[in-house]
Order: structure tokens, then C-alpha cells, then sequence
């Protein structure tokens, strides 16, 4: 039955989760303006906090479900900062989605508990993969995999304690030539080059790689398949899968951001004694709460893209589309209403005594990360479309 | 709990609602447009879909099932995806009735709602749109003086939806009464049509709708019974009436918008230049994918607004939301769509031209439905 | 020396041409409700208006020169109405621009003074005039030129005289193939099939023609050359030509139209006590004014743009580009200006006792004819990448 | 007449300070942002200019050229493709100096002008902005009360570029006795540094425009003699003082949004995904013809504006539209500048991420600068 309340449950988590999120954000302003410093796994105040999970408990059939209040958690957290978190778990980094994903049972047994970072992207190559030029060439002597290579922009590439790193066994081959191997950060050869400076989101963990005749041991391979098979992209979908269930979640990521600035600009418009309220039409209202009532209704529809990619992955049905819809729309959208807002507070959005200006750049990478809205709306025009990437490229 | 499911049966509604949307309103839209007529027969046809009744007292004659703005925002999406002309005058006894079920006394729904349960097409319209060009649906000129135990309306209404034929009319005006404005000034009163003082004028000639009969309608000093004044002593929710309104039309603009994109896709597909099909360059494919993804937005707000009606919860956020997001989205929609058709979309060959009038005007119309 | 005010005469031919324009506005809402009926070639009120020329005269150095000042007395006629115009000349049509683009001197002289209609669009091809399939087969015999095939879309299609028609000699030559013929309507086969109706610029006479068997003389190819040249596109450039010198103008036709729908809501929400004075930020103003004022910048810029492009073809410097780039952003602005307008009137907007619905109709052609907004994008994005049709399709 | 031909000397002028900024701004840009600090001896470097001096009188020791905010634009629209934290702090002085000599007395003139036709940099600041998140510049709180034959002035500014260093200060203020409030209220006051009750606070830290010194001001009751009241009895035209800066921030905002384009054509011919230069697709191609549209409109609408100035003309309008739309497109250029780098749009090894923080915050800063 279609229904867009939240259960007493759903609030009291998020309630918890705001709690979490303002004392984070006591940390944003310092971790963005020293950026050389990670915020700890865990803030002195989060001791007495008990924790999402426990405040959960069990959900119950009245109660959004694990997957959906999941987005909502995590926009919750956004809320308050998206780099500093009352707690950082272990094994929660994208390397360990993509070991989930197609690791052997023996490689997740092995290596689940680490906190593993994702490398994928090279200086050479953004939103296509199939360009990966990093090389993987088995040494038959002492059965190693030889590594060479330059990843960047990987996320918690630092903190991390090993990576799963994407290179070709033959370039030729293009994309069905790419495999997944685990590297851990003690392999001779991994080199740490340096940690990523950027408009935004300065506190995270991304940093650059380097692979120089770096050695590993011949099961490293990620689930084990060493052929690379013909004609298809072969093992390049399994890969893929990786992506399936992040856009939404990414999406949700710079949503929390968004409704924060929209949340200190209607504190600070309504101090100032700007009447916010709906119901008039447009020749009953200024023009700022014309504009921030616009902005509000963009982020409502953004998020609500959000929801139904995850209510979809929630009740076992494809969502594919719709997580690239998720994505394409949240991208697009934190980043007209970050704007927006700052045309809103005037001087005051842009002077970094606030955070506004802060939200602003953080989430830009929102439309570029795990695919930009460009990449999104290929995947869509695709699906509604039916055509493959021959017929639209 | 948050859930984008409908039920087995909304599913059916649904379902048999696109069915009728297809083989009724989609293949005699153009024409009634052409002819600023309704098709022979359309509204005893659709009146057989039961859609007002259902929702009514069974004791009064009704199906008896409970109020669903849920249910109704799809039916509202199915009928606009066949013409929203025909979408809005199939619907406009709902738009009356479920005012009265909603906010009448039990003696009003009693002495008004039977009509709406019987056999034969039952018409009344709702009178709130005023001529002024700054109209605010909150803030109306049309005043209701208190005068012993009636009621005395004046002022000017326009676009009145079936107006034409209405045995009776619901007139939005503001109590002279009241000392704050807004929604608490806000009053519904049933007019018949043939009370004294009130003149029914020409029909409107519109940009879009133009199949849908709307007339302007002038009150000078029209006397009712206190006994008409909607919800009698305590009045009506003005919040829910509204957000009611601005939901339906949103319901409505989501269906028009997604007629759109259902036809530009496969024209995309088929036509071709400069060697492949037009769907294959990215301008196309990417506005096409924003169709896609801005439906389905408004759709989501839509719902939401009608399941906090349907909770009983206020939503007049929710409403304002989807119906404005609703309204630019499906005016840009409608625009891009001709801009794919190129200078067939200028052309009355194809429906595009029509849906983009239709967009533009109901875009400016929230308060001319119900959910 | 950069400058934008206009000079007494400048001011006095603009003044001239709104006194003419209101009075062909009388008539705009007749001939929209009355399609069948075409416009009067001379309004009854005209016989006593001495006409443009008469009041330009000869123009002086301190004047905006011909072209541009042409741009402004456009957009000053279709404030009136687009297809109502206080005086019709002959000799006018876009046939009579292609003749004197591509025609020999004996041509021109002989049809010049004729309306000629331009015959280009077919059925199957809207953009891509290399898909024409309008084929003129030389009869040695009789040394005529058969014509067959259907053209739409013909603007002064009905009242035309005679026809530029675009007709290929060989298909599978592509664009080289197409030449332009001078086909009379008494010619046998021409035959004018219906006149199109229209979402706007209903009054327009818009014509669908058909060729059946189609005899005219063998001089009747314009410009006279025979041959297909091999490789390049050949005499497609010149006849390509024809299009330079219309896209400014077609987007001030667009643009005199959204200005009316400004001046329109502007007299009516004055009226209605909104104050739109310029002068104060974002929150010194209501919805209305902020929402106008952005509308009435975007009509500025976009005019603006159409003035530039007149005053380099005025000052003989290419203008290829600026064309382009006028066309393309007034094809946009009349959209989002005369739905902008509507947004401001509200229900008022959408009713047909005003023009503003009219105007929102009659606007939406200009993004269309004469290139769309995409055809005119690919020409912009391949002049400033430096891009061939190859490089970017 | 419409003409848009700049004079030979405009082209001289433009072409030089091309030059300038692109061998002297742009390559210091990042350092300066990174450190938040001017580049060492750039003031002095960018003073030997002449862009103040030129335009003063001779008489006073200036250049003796007529004023041309025309020309003044085409400056700023250079200077600011190179960076436009630097070009803010290189024409300070102007806005300071062409205050002074188009709204000062002939006394004031004589008595503030020479300064600035030095050798040396000479500082003043323009002290306008308010801290207040419903700012206006045609409604503030910062008050002048006449006293005899003093002013006192009384309130807050935020945003006071080159504030830390001037020596002296132009504070626009709201005239304490002016009945109508709005433009005919404004008054500027030139502050020296020393007065009494003059607090300048700290730097701000801004989003974008880091390099750029700029300080909050305090005004407790600051006593200055009515002469140095701008303009005299008579006062300022603050609707010249407001549109001549509105323009001047169009202006650098065009040179800016040039800028990206500029940059990220070539970036995406070189860049290649999927078999092709980024550049190749649609969306990308469109996006980037977009900038050209943009940025021609926008440059249009700013020498519109500079062109009223110059003729003497209310520019009231113009201004407002030449920033408000520069503003708007800047921010989406910039924008749509890091979408085209993608990831390395991100990173602050490219100026993308820069100029999408300097568009985001000169974008609302309409009162610093000055044709």
C-alpha cells in the first residue's frame, strides 16, 4: 500500500541519528580547514552514544524497512557532516562492497574484516573503465601477480588497509580483459603517492597510487577466474554490479548536505523574519520564499527518487533504472539547491564562518562519483530506449 | 512506513483505467479539441466507471469504500494520459461530491450526496478561480456577508468547470466575518443554479482543455440558507480543500507528461537524420532520459501529498510541492516534446502540439479537481 | 565606438512602426480564430500610413544602419502580430532570397518580381535536407525537367506565385545531388495539396505541395549548373547560403512577440498595484517582480544577441557564428518568456480574450524553422571546436 | 546608434591587459588562493597600470581621459579572465577614485583625486555590504545622523575589500533625516582610517576570492565634518553609484565564465572516453556551446549598461540585469565547467573548482566593484 509516513520506529532512529549528526558537525569546520588531519574513527562524545543499530532493534512490518531507512539514516548523517562520523566501522569501505561482490567465499573469509578502498579510476581514464591501462601479468616462476600502474581519487585510500584494485590481463581485450585483484597495503611495491586536494569534502580520505612491480600471490585474483572470456565483457558485469547498489545511496550522501543548507537557510530567513509558509500563490509571497520553496521541492523530489530505488532493492525487484535516475536527479539537484540557498543568504552564504559555503562545495562530487549525470542518463536513455551501447554511445 | 507499492486492487483501478484512457479519451481527444466539444455520450460513458460513487456512504447509496486520495491520484494520472480535457470533466462530480463527503455536515451529505450515487451523470462544479491578475486562491474577493440565519455572496468567478450544466455550484469565498485572511477566512457554500443574483456567463475560451467546458459565473448579492454553508457552524478545512485540489491537478500533470513521453519515444526512435534514428544523438536521448526522470519525481510528490490526505494529516506542503514541481516539469516536458517532433510537434496532425496547450493551462489551473 | 542608445531617427522609424503595429494587432485575434481566411495584403488603415522607407529615409552615420535597425523594426512589426503586417510587398518570399542567392542575373530579373515560395522540408526529412527525395529527371526529348515527390511546411506556400524548389538529380550523391529549381505555380503537376494547421502563426499561410510529373523548362534549374560535383558537398553550400541572413531575423520575429507578452503582464500587474521597479536585491521584492525581471534580462540578452549578429553582417565581418548563437538563444527566450508570463497572469494568461496565449503559440515555431535549436548548437559547438560533421554529428 | 565595435584604443587597451592576465594574474592564482594572500609586490606591479590614474583629471594629475565606464568594463572583463580575486584588488582603487570623481565636489575632488594619479598604490575602500541574511543595498542599517555641522555614522559592514589597508573609506549610509527610504536615502561618507569609533575588524574568510583581502568594519557614532559628505549638500546619485557597480561585478563575471570556457574547450578535445574526445558528444558539445551563447549574452548586456553610463543615463535597469544575469550564468558556467573535467574538476590541481568558488561568491557581491 503506497504510503510516505514514517512509523514511531523510523522517527525515533532518525531522531537518534540528528543527535549523532550535530555533534559531528562540531568537527566539520576543523577537518575541512585541516585537511592534512583525518577525523577519528571515533569522537570523544560518541563513547555514551549507542549506536544506530542498537537504537533500531528490531524493525517490525510497520517500520520502512532496512534498505530505505538506510537512505534516510545516511542523509541523516550527511546532515551533520559527510566527512566526520560518530563512528566508523571496520570492513565498510567500497573495496568490501566489491569483495561482497565477487570475491571467492574463501577471499571473504580472508579479507572481509579489513577495510579495503577501491581503486579504480587512473589519471587516463574517468567514466570509462574499459581504458583501465594499470597491468596484471602472472609471473609463472613464483605464481605472483605482477602489478604496474597509477590509480587515483580513491576513497579512504589511506586509511585503508588494503585495496581491490582493477587492471588488465590484456588491454587488447578491452573491458573483458579487467579483473579485480586484492592488494594489501604491505605488498612490496604499493606506493601511497599522495592524498587528493579538492573543492570539497577536504577531510576525506582520497588519496593516489602508485603500483611499481607490485608482487602479490597468485590467488589474489578475485574470484579466481583467470580466462578472459570471449566476445562478451565477460567478468567486466560482475565488476559492474559493484555500482548497482551505491547510486542511490551516494545520491543520499549529498542530499543530507542539501537539506542541511536548506535547513539554515529557512533558520536564518525566518529569523530575519521571512514568512516561509506554503499555501498562497505566487502573488502572496516574496521572492525568497518563492525561490526556497522551489528549492525545498526540488530536494523532496530528489530524495523521493532516492526512496523508490531503495523501496525497489528492498522488496527484491530491479532497480537498475531507477538507481540511475536516483543518481542523475540528486546530482543534479544538491547542486541548484546549494546555490540557490547562497543567492538566498546573500554575503553571508559565502563567508566561511558558516557552513553553507561549505555544503556547497561538498556536494559537487555528488554528480561526479560513481558515475556522472552524464554516464546516468546514458544508462537511462538506454533502458527506456532499449538500446545497447552500440546504438547509443 | 514508507511504501511506493499499491495495492492489488489500485493495480486493477489502474490498469483498467490506462485500458479506458486508451480505447475512450486518447482516440476522441483531438477532435473534441478541434471542435471545443465533448465527444457524444462521454460523460454518461465514463460515469459508468463508478468513479464518484464508490468512494460515497454506501448508506447514502455509495459503494461504501473509504475515501482515497491514493487511489484517486492514479485514476487522475490514467485519465490524463488519455486528455486531460476529458480527465477533468469525467471527473468533475467527484470534485463536488467528495467536497461535500469530506467537509459537509452529516445533513448535507445526506440531502447532497444521494445524486452522486445514482445511475445518470450528476453534475456540480466548484467555483474558485477569480478574474484578477494577480488571483491568489487564498485570498479571494468574492465575500459571504452573514445575515440572520442566510448567507449573501457577491463577487465574480471565471473558469468554473462544467459550470455550463452544474445543478449546483460550490463557491469558495471569504467570510467577511473573519478578522484574520487566509485559509481561516475561507468558506464553501452550495449555490443552486438557479438562485437569484446569480448570472451564468459565456463559456471560457482557452488556450488548452478547450474539449472541457468552463464558464464565468457573477454573484450580486446571492442569498443561501446558512443551512448551504459547507460544514455548517464550523466550516471547512480550507488546507485539506486546497491541497486536495493542488494534488489532483499535479495527478493530472504527471499523466499528461508521461502521454508525452510515451509518445516521443518511439517517434524518436523511428525517425531518422543525418544517417541514424534521432533517438540516438545524445540532445534527444538525454532529454528523453530527463522525461523519464523528472515523471517519475512528479509522481512520487503527487503520491505523497495524497497519503498524507489520505492519513488525515495536514498537507499543504506536500501540495503546494507537487502540484508547482508538477506544473513547471510538465510545461517543460510538453515543450521538449514538440522541440523532439521538430516542425511536426507545431503541426495539429500530432497530439504533441495539444498536450503542451494543455500543460500550459492546467498549470495555472489548482483548484479545478480533487483527489 | 561601443554603444546602445538609439538616435532620433532611430527612435522616430520604431515609433512609427508601433503605431503601425497596433493597428495590425487589431486584426491578430480574427485571422488566429479564422484560419482558412488569409490576411489582407493592405490593411484598410494603411492607405493613409506613408510606410517604413518613407519615414527611415536616408540614414545618417549617427543612425544604427540598415540591418541592424532592420532587427528592431522585425521585432517592432511582430509585437502587432506575426502574420498580419500593415502592408505586404511582393518579391518578399524566402524563394525570392534563395533566387537572389543562387539564380543567374537572367534569372532574377525575370522572376524577381514574383512571390516565390522556398520548398525545402519533406515528409521524411525535417533538418537533414541530404534526405531529400523530390527528384527532377532531365526529358532530352522535350528538354524538360520532370519534377515528382512532396514537399511541407511552405511558408506563403497558398499565395506564392512560384516555388524554389529543392530537388535532387541523383540520390545517391547526397547533398551534392540538390538543386534548387524556379517551378511556377501555372506549371502542370504542381499541385498545392492543403495548408497546415498549426499550433501558432495560424493566419500564416503554410502550405504542403505536390509534384506529380512536373514539367518546366530546362533553364528553370537555378544558377544553371547541371553537373553534380564529385566529393564535396558543391552547390549545396551556395544554396545553404540562403539560410545566413534569415536566422537573426527569425529570431527577432520570436522575440517582438515575447516582448508584447512582457509589456502585456507588465501593464497588467502594475495595474494590479505589483511594484517591478528595478533597483533593489532579491529581498526588497515580491515573487512576481523577481520572477518579470528575470524574464524581461532574458529578453535583453537574447535581443542583444540578434544585434550583434545584424551589426557584423551590417559592418561586412562574418557572422556565421553570431547568427547562429542569436538563433539559437531566441529560439529558447520567446519560450521561457512567454510560459513565464503565463506563470505571472495565471488564469488570466490561458484565456483567449487576451493575446498572451496567442503569442505563447505563435513563439514556439522560431526554436523550430530555420534550424532548430540543435542544428544550430552543432554549428556552434563545430566552430568553436574547430570540428568538421565529421568530428561531431 | 547600436554599435558593438570597441574604438582602436579599446582594442589596444583590451589586448594589453589580456596580456597582463594571463602572463602576471593566472599563473600566481592558485598560490595566491591556496595562501590566501596577494601575491608579493602585485599591487605595485598592477598600479603601473595606470587603470585609476587615467581616467582623472589632468588638473589633479590624472591622465585626463573622460571617464568610459565602456572601456572600464572591457578592463575588467580582462582583468578577471586572468583571476578575479587579483583583478578586485587591482582596481579597488578605481571604485574608491571614480566615486570620488563622479558624485565628490569639485573640492573633494581637489582635495582626494591627487592621490590616486601617484606613483605609489594608493588605497580607499568602498565599505557597502551589511551583515545581514536579508541584505539590501538600497535598504541599510548603517545610519548617518546630522549633527551641526558632523555626521555621526552608526552601524555594521561586512565584505570591505582592500578594508585592511585603505587609508580611507567610502561608507554608504542611510540618511538618519530622509522621510522616502530606497535609493534617495543612500549618502557615502569618506571615513578616514583613524576616526574614532571606526573598528576594522578581522579578514573575512571567504568560499572563493581568498586572495582577496577583505575585513568587517564597526561604526560607533563615527564623527565626520559634513564636507566630506560625498557630493555636498546635494549628495550622491546613488542609483549611478549602485548601477556602475552591478555592471563592474557583470563585467568580472563575464571575464570569469570566458575563462572556463576557454579552458575546458580544449580540455575536452583532448580528453577521451568511450573511442572519442569528450568533446564529440552531444551533451558535452552543447554544453560547451552553451558557454559561447552565454557568455556573448552576458558581455552584451554589461557594455549595454556601461554604454548608459557613459551617455549619462539612468542605468538602473540595465545594471540590474547585466549582474543579475551575469551572476546566474557565471555560476552555471562555472558549474558546468568542473562537470566537464569531471573528477579532476574537483581536484584544486585544475582552476575549474577555483573559478566555480570565485563565480559562487563575486556572484553576490554587487557593490565592490565600480565601472
Amino acid at each position: 500500500m503506497i504510503d510516505f509516513t514514517l512509523s514511531g520506529k523510523d522517527q525515533e532512529v532518525l531522531d537518534y541519528i540528528r543527535s549523532e549528526a550535530l555533534v559531528a558537525r562540531k568537527y566539520a569546520r576543523h577537518y575541512d580547514e585541516n585537511e592534512h588531519e583525518f577525523p577519528p574513527d571515533e569522537l570523544p562524545e560518541a563513547v555514551n552514544f549507542p549506536g544506530a543499530f542498537a537504537v533500531m532493534g528490531k524493525l517490525g512490518p510497520e517500520d520502512s524497512g532496512p534498505v530505505v531507512l538506510g537512505m534516510l539514516i545516511t542523509a541523516g548523517q550527511t546532515w551533520g557532516d559527510y566527512s566526520v562520523r560518530m563512528r566508523r566501522g571496520r570492513g565498510v569501505g567500497l573495496g568490501n562492497a566489491a569483495l561482497a561482490a565477487s570475491g571467492s567465499a574463501e577471499q571473504k573469509a580472508k579479507w572481509g574484516g579489513l577495510l579495503l578502498s577501491m581503486a579504480i579510476t587512473e589519471p587516463g581514464c574517468g567514466s570509462d573503465p574499459s581504458l583501465v591501462q594499470t597491468s596484471a601479468v602472472l609471473d609463472q616462476t613464483t605464481n605472483e601477480w605482477v602489478v604496474n600502474g597509477e590509480k587515483i581519487f580513491v576513497t579512504t585510500g589511506c586509511r585503508a588497509e588494503g585495496a581491490v584494485v582493477w587492471a588488465t590481463l590484456d588491454k587488447s581485450a578491452g573491458r573483458a580483459g579487467i579483473k579485480s585483484f586484492f592488494i594489501p597495503k604491505t605488498a612490496p611495491g604499493f606506493i601511497v603517492s599522495h592524498k587528493e586536494k579538492k573543492l570539497g569534502i577536504r577531510a576525506d580520505d582520497t588519496a593516489a597510487y602508485v603500483f611499481k612491480d607490485c608482487r602479490i600471490p597468485r590467488d589474489h585474483l578475485l574470484g579466481g577466474k583467470e580466462e578472459i572470456p570471449k566476445g562478451s565483457s565477460g567478468g567486466f558485469r560482475d565488476v559492474m554490479k559493484t555500482f548497482n547498489m551505491t547510486r542511490p545511496m551516494t545520491a543520499a550522501f549529498g542530499l543530507g548536505m542539501s537539506q542541511a543548507a536548506l535547513d539554515f537557510t529557512r533558520e536564518r530567513l525566518e529569523a530575519a523574519g521571512v514568512d516561509l509558509a506554503y499555501g498562497a500563490g505566487i502573488h502572496g509571497k516574496s521572492a525568497a520564499a518563492d525561490r526556497f520553496q522551489r528549492l525545498e521541492a526540488l530536494q523532496e523530489a530528489a530524495m523521493l527518487t532516492v526512496l523508490n530505488a531503495a523501496w525497489l532493492s528492498q522488496n527484491g525487484k530491479p532497480n537498475n533504472l531507477e538507481a540511475s535516475i536516483s543518481k542523475a536527479k540528486g546530482g543534479g539537484a544538491v547542486r541548484e539547491i546549494t546555490q540557490g540557498c547562497i543567492d538566498l543568504l546573500g554575503p553571508l552564504g559565502v563567508s566561511r564562518e558558516h557552513l553553507v559555503e561549505k555544503w556547497f562545495r561538498d556536494v559537487r562530487i555528488t554528480d561526479i562519483y560513481e558515475g556522472t549525470g552524464q554516464i546516468q542518463r546514458l544508462i537511462i536513455a538506454r533502458t527506456i530506449l532499449d538500446y545497447g551501447r552500440g546504438e547509443l554511445k | 512506513m514508507i511504501s511506493f507499492g499499491p495495492s492489488e486492487e489500485q493495480e486493477l483501478i489502474r490498469n483498467s483505467l490506462r485500458d479506458f484512457a486508451a480505447r475512450v479519451l486518447r482516440p476522441a481527444a483531438r477532435a473534441a479539441d478541434e471542435a471545443s466539444e465533448l465527444p457524444a455520450g462521454f460523460l454518461d460513458q465514463s460515469w459508468e466507471l463508478g468513479l464518484t460513487a464508490t468512494q460515497l456512504p454506501a448508506a447514502l447509496g455509495g459503494g461504501g469504500e473509504a475515501r482515497s486520495p491514493v487511489t484517486n491520484a492514479l485514476v487522475l494520472e490514467e485519465l490524463a494520459g488519455g486528455d486531460a480535457a476529458l480527465a477533468l470533466a469525467a471527473t468533475a462530480p467527484s470534485a463536488f461530491a467528495f467536497a461535500i463527503a469530506d467537509h459537509g455536515t452529516a445533513e448535507q451529505q445526506k440531502r447532497l450526496l444521494p445524486r452522486y450515487c445514482g445511475s445518470r451523470f450528476a453534475s456540480g462544479a466548484i467555483a474558485w478561480v477569480e478574474p484578477s491578475p494577480v488571483f491568489d486562491p487564498i485570498a479571494l474577493a468574492t465575500v459571504a456577508e452573514a445575515k440572520g440565519d442566510k448567507f449573501l455572496l457577491s463577487g465574480k468567478k471565471r473558469f468554473v468547470v462544467m459550470g455550463d450544466r452544474a445543478d449546483e455550484l460550490l463557491v469558495i469565498a471569504r467570510n467577511a466575518s473573519s478578522a484574520v485572511g487566509g485559509f481561516a477566512a475561507l468558506d464553501a457554500f452550495v449555490v443552486p443554479r438557479g438562485a437569484a443574483g446569480l448570472t451564468i456567463g459565456e463559456r471560457e475560451k482557452l488556450l488548452g482543455l478547450k474539449a472541457l467546458p468552463a464558464v464565468s459565473l457573477t454573484l450580486d448579492r446571492v442569498e443561501v440558507p446558512a443551512a448551504n454553508r459547507l460544514g455548517g457552524e464550523r466550516g471547512i478545512d480550507a488546507r485539506r480543500l486546497l491541497a486536495s485540489s493542488r494534488a489532483a491537478s499535479g495527478a493530472l500533470l504527471t499523466g499528461l507528461a508521461r502521454a508525452v513521453m510515451e509518445f516521443a519515444i518511439p517517434y524518436a526512435k523511428d525517425r531518422h537524420a543525418f544517417g541514424e534514428a534521432i533517438a540516438q544523438k545524445q540532445a534527444i536521448a538525454f532529454n528523453l532520459a530527463d522525461m523519464r526522470i523528472e515523471t517519475d519525481a512528479m509522481r512520487w510528490l503527487v503520491w505523497k501529498a495524497a497519503s498524507f490526505l489520505e492519513h488525515g494529516r495536514d498537507a499543504t506542503r506536500e501540495a503546494h510541492q507537487a502540484f508547482g514541481y508538477a506544473a513547471e516539469r510538465a510545461v517543460k516536458i510538453s515543450d521538449d516534446g514538440v522541440q523532439v517532433l521538430g516542425g511536426h510537434g507545431f503541426i495539429r496532425e500530432h497530439p504533441v502540439e495539444m498536450w503542451y496547450r494543455h500543460a500550459r493551462t492546467l498549470s495555472v489551473l489548482d483548484t479545478v479537481a480533487a483527489l
